[in-house]
């Protein structure tokens, strides 16, 4: 499958060895990781809560799309669920194609459109034991009127 | 009257206070049954911040309730 | 140093290892491979000619420009010389920065200029035992005049 | 009369026959230098198909030569 969910580590160098084809002049790979502060705060740790199956399927569409769009070869991408450490591979999209900007573009095309669709949401713990769900402008709210930061 | 099952995830589910449950309700639309919930158990998030899945795939809030059906309102995805 | 040229084969992992950073919320990777064929016609293996001190010269200078022009954590960029045989990785960037835009930005940046200022030269060896010197618009004629294939 | 140290890489070194050699001018510009060259062993490059590196840093063609000087002619690079 083009696209899954774990809740274990990602092990890129497996994945990137089932990518190898001489088909493939390029391949491009996207590492999202956990970093150690967002938006000025300084961040521990995090969890990823994920609706499994419509994140699944909806990761699958993103692939075909990209697959339509540019002329890829082959694809893999792996989002990771549960409790993460700074550091930490959160998510992992690999692109291989004849010739380079087809690569580019389609690992970007992918990244982007499965941080605004899937069903995968991202509570940061903070330095100072506050912890946050982290919303984006695509959906609604910073946070929710009424609500303070919640523990 | 109808029976479906909402589940809820992330900020959602902690404003529920419980991530499943099953739902009688007389609304016609998911749209309807958001909104009935929404007042119910004081959930923060407006109609037009959410996205609707109905039996594990995205539909619009006027997608009509049939009985037996499983809703997950998706709150703001992390985007990032 | 950010950039290097080697006669060996690249070790990505070790490479990828230096460049882990909690600072750095996104790498973007790119792999150029040696791909079974060129312009149609069936590639078996090729080499790689390089100007090694004014190759890495400007290798360096091409990533001192990507640091400049984007907010990058990272930088590691590698390229082989010598002869490669179909699948081997030919040359190897990683660029990890805050956020993706930059990193995406960064590495296609670097690959982009190495591929057109770096004096490397790519001799290509085909199934029909002929082999060539593989040019490009920027510099002059495909083939030079009055030449033809060479051996 | 100066004497510069001349390497060819690539197809200029196959079609010169060797890798290095020491060459003794009266080019007063690395231009004419590759023009003299080009004559003598019938390289197939015009000059502006080139580039020149001297002392390993790339430079116009109509730098002046000094002797002791190293040239390089670049041919165009894969770029693929």
């Amino acid at each position: 499958m083009d696209f899954r969910l774990t809740g274990e580590a990602i092990d890129t160098a497996a994945l990137m060895a089932a990518l190898g084809d001489t088909r493939a002049g390029a391949c491009v790979t996207f590492e999202g990781r956990v970093r150690q502060e967002n938006l000025g705060r300084p961040v521990r740790a995090l969890d990823y809560e994920a609706y499994l199956p419509l994140a699944e399927k909806e990761g699958c569409k993103v692939v075909a799309e990209a697959r339509e769009k540019f002329q890829l070869v082959g694809v893999l991408c792996v989002h990771r669920t549960g409790s993460l450490a700074l550091g930490d591979l959160a998510v992992w999209v690999a692109v291989t194609a004849g010739h380079r900007p087809a690569a580019f573009d389609g690992c970007r095309y992918i990244i982007d459109e499965i941080k605004a669709r899937l069903p995968i949401w991202k509570k940061e713990h903070y330095g100072d034991g506050e912890s946050e769900w982290v919303n984006c402008a695509a959906g609604g709210p910073a946070r929710p009127p009424g609500r303070g930061k919640k523990k | 009257m109808k029976t479906v099952r909402v589940r809820y995830f992330a900020i959602l589910r902690e404003q529920r206070g419980l991530d499943d449950e099953r739902v009688a309700t007389e609304a016609a639309t998911a749209g309807e049954l958001y909104d009935e919930l929404r007042a119910l158990h004081r959930l923060t998030f407006p109609r037009d911040g959410l996205r609707v899945a109905i039996n594990e795939d995205f539909e619009p809030w006027s997608t009509a309730l049939r009985d037996g059906d499983t809703l997950v309102f998706i709150p703001p995805v992390a985007g990032g």
